[in-house]
């Protein structure tokens, strides 16, 4: 890390739907408050604002951060807009967290959105290029083979998606933000619903969502007045971006090595060195159920070809070793561009013990994960409760 | 601040329209030019940042495919913003300052040919009260020159001034997409493209990319025989609405040349990105810029503009000056959104 | 969100609550000088891959550089219309801009002598026949619909060869 | 949804036409929305701003304070022109396709200014800062008129020729004095 340690001190989110009825400031806006007031603040305590979202096409605004200045109260301060794909919510954060650990600033408000019910994301994540390879089969197209690869390599058997599906709607229960609230959700329903693009059925896939999030991050000495007014913050104890080309010879799409090096960096910022003991509770970024046990070897949780064992022992359930995705994760609501602050900010929700009936009692260490595009592109922390 | 300095710069050479090749091919010549022709070894770099706008492309997710040009394997720490290469440059000099990041290259790329880029831009407004009218950047432009004209800010004579300025001294850069000697009478003389603004008062469309390596400390000095040093570099923005703003000012670099230091010392020479001659007028009033400092020596976007990088050219080509000993201290600027919503300043200065 | 108070012109009356906002924007699309290259020669039955100089690896459809060492890639290296399937996806889902009856695979294919697979789709064989290892080759258009596109490749089949081992793909699969 | 990639063209580099197109379906929330309710009924409406000014189009936000804005207020639809540019060849989808100016209106009752098309039939001469202009309306949508095609509340540029709550309700301003 950087000069200054970095604290979360606000984090907001709206409940994430298929449409919202707001405007796409109002959206924004409702997350952006929602940080602020849980950091106590007010606008102009903000110094600077780091906005984040996926492509432009799904509102057909370019470079919205413009049209949003007014909005998040940016007039008179900078303004930064990332994008890095599906893990721009991630690098977003790391980019505000950089600002305050560099010592340029001391308060940085950060959000991420999308709209895409302005659109439709089939239509802005599968826009057909002249001359490409056609896309035969959509985003989900592109990973079930992955997938199928995956089930090959580690022998694991169908019902470990749908464990995962269940367990992750079934989290959502619990988190009144969440986008899908499937009270009857059962293992048979899962089953049962359409096979997709085998072997991803549809209930194993991510929603389309209206969402946003926002987090208020400050200096040391703002984690410190906001610890002595009773409101924890987190702590930033390590950050990290990888990326990879998207398409090579010889590239392991399973287990990206881009994956492995950001987990790898991150934990040794944050001086782990048994993550499944070490971290009490991951937020990880999965669109498609079976990507957890993936991540759960490619981050180093699992050994090679074990993660899926994890899933079907119930670690990775909200009691067992590991809970992973207790607010419903990606599979619950998926507003593309915040998806991955979405993971942060459950991270950090978890180690201030905010998460409220998603909690995890006695949660000091966290992780929070994103990728992006075609598996290449990776975002994450490590939050604490402690003062690293 | 940790010391972190400009040591390598790299170019297309400009034009309307580069339709043969697609961005990796646009941009790995330029990769090579910058790493390998400056002595610089790829694996020196921790930190690559690149900015671009899939509403130029035309594409989704345009970025992804781009990153091939510099080859990320083993897998690299990389960001990318939608914002102009400047703000790719100030992600990475935000890196710097966290201490692990010695070596940064950012690049950016913006071909505006494949579409109508007037129309492409119009997509920047409010989506609600703006965007359905297709305002687009140029009739923008020609509001905002026509309230500075009529509050005597500055004078059509002023604006052709800078237009020839400009053209003079892109005949000598060549990278440029235009250049030559023109009388400013004759300019005067043109028809009005969009009233009160001529076709030579607008930048031209161009196709093109810039690759910018900066390095921190004794990495600079290592990397380069007289680094251009960023002293200060601070970005702003203001509100949206061109209702809602003074348009014969720039409040937001104001703002920014306060935080960067513009006035701290003497200013030898200033890149702006000003891509409507009055708006170089605007932009050098809000830098306080002396009678005497040399304006744009490279031809500035009113001779090649390609968006998403005309920014980061600018403090490419002042701190290239530095670094031959053209000036001792350097103000670069980038903008962006409507009628300068958005600026950034930059200060550069040799050892 | 904050309730507003309205002007008495505008109580009572039914609100406007969203608005459309029809966009389109044309564009010309560049394939670039290997994409081009690489689709003339499709045009004309061929498939021809590009090998890059550092790691020799062949790419197909080559896109001028090589993405791991980001230098240029020139030898061009002809490859044979049959390759193995290294992984694939069984599609029940009436993709946009698809006319394909479901369910329908589509498949990973390394083609023989390259180096990454491509995805395409497979046919004339059941849908859960399908399997990694298996090996395919191109069916192409008729001559008169062959153009610059990897649509001129109908679809791959299985060839009648025997599976090839994992080892021949395991880099890939 | 349509993006359509064209047949390709000729040449060694192969090019073709790529078209981004979507219907963009956007919801308004309450002060985006009062002014859209507003251009159906003929009306326009800004707001007050946290120092007393009042803003049109209506903002949501107070661009000085960041505060909410809540107090919508009605304003003139005729005003004078602040600034203004003249365009000789208007572009696809601008509201005229004969030159005409783009002006900065501040309207009668308005702080701030409103962006949109003057239409002087072609004649530039006419244009002046300082001059004042009155907005030309669509014609309400007569009761017998099917409303329900897009949901009832949702409105658009539906090409039906009446107003429907969008900005183009407004076809352009004209110069006031010009008779009906």
């Amino acid at each position: 890390m950087g000069k200054e340690r970095v604290a979360i001190v606000g984090i907001g989110q709206t409940k994430h739907q298929s449409t919202n009825d707001g405007s796409i400031a109002g959206v924004v806006r409702t997350a952006a408050r929602r940080a602020l007031g849980d950091a106590g603040m007010t606008w102009s305590d903000i110094d600077a604002v780091v906005i984040g979202k996926a492509p432009d096409f799904f509102e057909g605004v370019m470079m919205p951060e413009l049209y949003l200045a007014d909005a998040l109260g940016a007039v008179g301060k900078p303004m930064f807009r990332v994008h890095t794909a599906g893990s721009v919510g991630g690098s977003t954060a790391i980019v505000a967290s950089d600002l305050i650990a560099s010592g340029i600033h001391e308060r940085v408000l950060t959000v991420a959105f999308e709209k895409q019910s302005e659109s439709e994301a089939m239509w802005a994540l599968s826009v057909s290029m002249p001359f490409q390879p056609p896309m035969h089969a959509g985003a989900g197209g592109y990973f079930a083979p992955h997938i199928r690869s995956y089930m090959a390599r580690s022998g694991a058997p169908d019902h470990i998606g749908i464990l995962v599906a269940l367990k992750d709607r079934l989290n959502a229960l619990k988190n009144p933000y969440a986008h899908l609230h499937e009270e009857g959700i059962t293992f048979d329903s899962v089953k049962d619903s359409m096979m997709l693009w085998d072997p991803i059925r549809y209930s194993e896939t991510c929603p389309s969502s209206d969402g946003a999030c926002a987090m208020v991050l400050t200096n040391e000495a703002g984690g410190d007045a906001a610890a002595a007014a009773g409101r924890a913050p987190a702590w930033v104890k390590g950050t990290a971006l990888r990326s990879e080309p998207t398409m090579f010879a010889g590239r392991d799409q399973v287990n990206p090595q881009g994956g492995q090096d950001c987990a790898a960096d991150v934990f040794a910022q944050a001086g782990i060195t048994d993550p499944l003991r070490e971290i009490d509770v991951v937020e990880m970024y999965v669109p498609f159920s079976w990507f957890e046990p993936m991540w759960l070897e490619n981050l180093g949780f699992a050994p090679i070809g074990e993660g899926w064992r994890y899933v079907e022992d119930g670690v990775t359930q909200m009691t067992g070793e590991l809970p992973v995705n207790c607010s419903g994760g990606v599979l619950s609501s998926n507003p593309i561009g915040a998806s991955g602050m979405l993971r942060f900010a459950e991270a950090a929700m978890q180690v201030r013990g905010q998460a409220g009936e998603h909690q995890i009692d006695g949660a000091r260490t966290a992780l929070g994960h994103a990728y992006g595009g075609g598996s290449q592109f990776f975002a994450m922390w490590v939050v604490g409760a402690d003062k690293p | 601040m940790r010391d972190v300095a400009v040591v390598s710069f790299a170019q297309t050479h400009h034009a309307r329209e580069v339709s043969d090749i697609n961005e990796v091919e646009m941009l790995m010549p330029l990769m090579g030019e910058a790493l390998a022709g400056s002595g610089i070894p790829k694996d020196r770099i921790d930190f690559v940042c690149s900015a671009s706008s899939d509403y130029l492309a035309g594409q989704p997710f345009s970025f992804v495919m781009s990153l091939d040009a510099f080859g990320p394997w083993p897998p690299i720490s990389e960001s990318h913003v939608d914002m102009d290469g400047a703000w790719a440059l100030y992600e990475a000099w935000v890196k710097m300052q966290m201490g692990k990041t010695d070596v940064a290259l950012i690049y950016a790329y913006g071909k505006s040919s494949p579409g109508d880029i007037r129309r492409v831009l119009s997509r920047q407004m409010d989506p609600y009260t703006v965007g359905p009218l297709w305002l687009d950047p140029v009739s923008m432009a020609a509001l905002q020159a026509r309230v500075g004209l009529e509050a005597g800010t500055f004078t059509v004579e002023q604006m052709a001034e800078v237009v020839a300025r400009n053209r003079r001294a892109g005949a000598t850069n060549p990278y440029a997409q235009l250049g030559g000697e023109v009388d400013p009478a004759a300019l005067l003389a043109e028809p009005e493209f969009v009233a009160p603004l001529r076709k030579h008062d607008c930048p031209p469309i161009t196709d093109g990319a810039a690759v910018v390596v900066i390095a921190a400390g004794d990495a600079a000095r290592e990397l380069s025989d007289r680094p251009a040093w960023i002293r200060g570099i601070d970005h702003r923005i203001e509100a949206h609405a061109l209702g809602l703003r003074d348009l014969t000012r720039s409040v937001s670099t104001e703002q920014a040349a306060a935080r960067a230091g513009v006035a701290d010392g003497p200013v030898d020479l200033a890149e702006l990105h000003a891509p409507f001659s009055h708006q170089e007028l605007i932009i050098g009033d809000a830098l306080g810029l002396a009678d005497g400092v040399d304006v744009n020596p490279s031809g500035g976007p009113l001779c090649a503009n390609p968006i998403m990088t005309a920014g980061l050219i600018r403090i490419g080509e002042a701190a290239t000056r530095i670094s031959r000993g053209g000036g001792d201290r350097a103000v670069a600027h980038a903008t962006s959104g409507p009628c300068l919503q958005q600026n950034l300043v930059c200060v550069l200065e040799g050892e | 969100m904050s309730d507003v108070t309205l002007p008495a012109s505008l109580q009572g009356v039914e609100p406007v609550k969203s608005i459309r906002t029809p966009a389109r924007l044309d564009y010309v699309y560049t394939a670039g000088r290997a994409s081009s290259r690489f689709l003339h020669n499709v045009a004309n039955k061929r498939l021809v891959g590009q090998r890059c100089p550092v790691c020799h690896k062949v790419y197909v459809p080559p896109r001028g550089s090589c993405p791991t060492d980001g230098v240029p890639t020139e030898e061009d290296v002809e490859l044979a219309h049959t390759g193995t399937v290294t992984s694939f996806c069984v599609v029940n889902v009436a993709f946009m801009g698809t006319l394909m009856e479901i369910p329908y695979v589509g498949a990973l294919i390394l083609l023989d002598g390259s180096d990454i697979p491509i995805m395409h789709l497979i046919q004339e064989v059941p849908y859960d026949q399908v399997h990694s290892g298996m090996r395919v080759e191109a069916v192409w258009v008729p001559d008169d619909e062959i153009g610059p596109t990897l649509e001129s490749i109908r679809h791959f089949r299985p060839n009648g060869e025997p599976d090839a081992s994992f080892e021949s793909y395991k880099d890939n699969a | 949804m349509s993006s359509t990639a064209g047949a390709p063209t000729g040449g060694d580099v192969l090019k073709a036409p790529n078209v981004i197109e979507y219907p963009f379906s956007r919801t308004t929330g309450p002060v985006i929305g009062a002014f859209m309710t507003g251009m159906r009924e003929g009306i326009i409406v800004g707001i007050k701003g946290a120092d007393g000014r009042v803003i049109v189009p209506p903002q949501e936000y107070d661009p000085v304070t960041a505060e909410e804005l809540t107090e919508i207020v009605e304003v003139g639809d005729a005003g004078v022109v602040t600034t203004w540019c003249w365009v000789n060849e208007p572009l696809t989808d601008q509201p005229l396709d004969r030159p005409f100016a783009w002006a900065m209106i501040r309207l009668d009752g308005a702080d701030t200014d409103l962006v949109h098309a003057v239409d002087t039939d072609g004649d530039q001469a006419v244009m002046a800062t300082g001059m004042r202009v009155k907005a030309r309306w669509l014609p309400a949508r007569p009761a017998d008129v099917d409303t329900e095609a897009d949901g009832g509340t949702s409105a658009g540029s539906d090409d039906s020729g009446y107003r429907v709550g969008h900005i183009l309700d407004i076809a352009c301003f004209e110069p006031e004095g010009v008779p009906e």
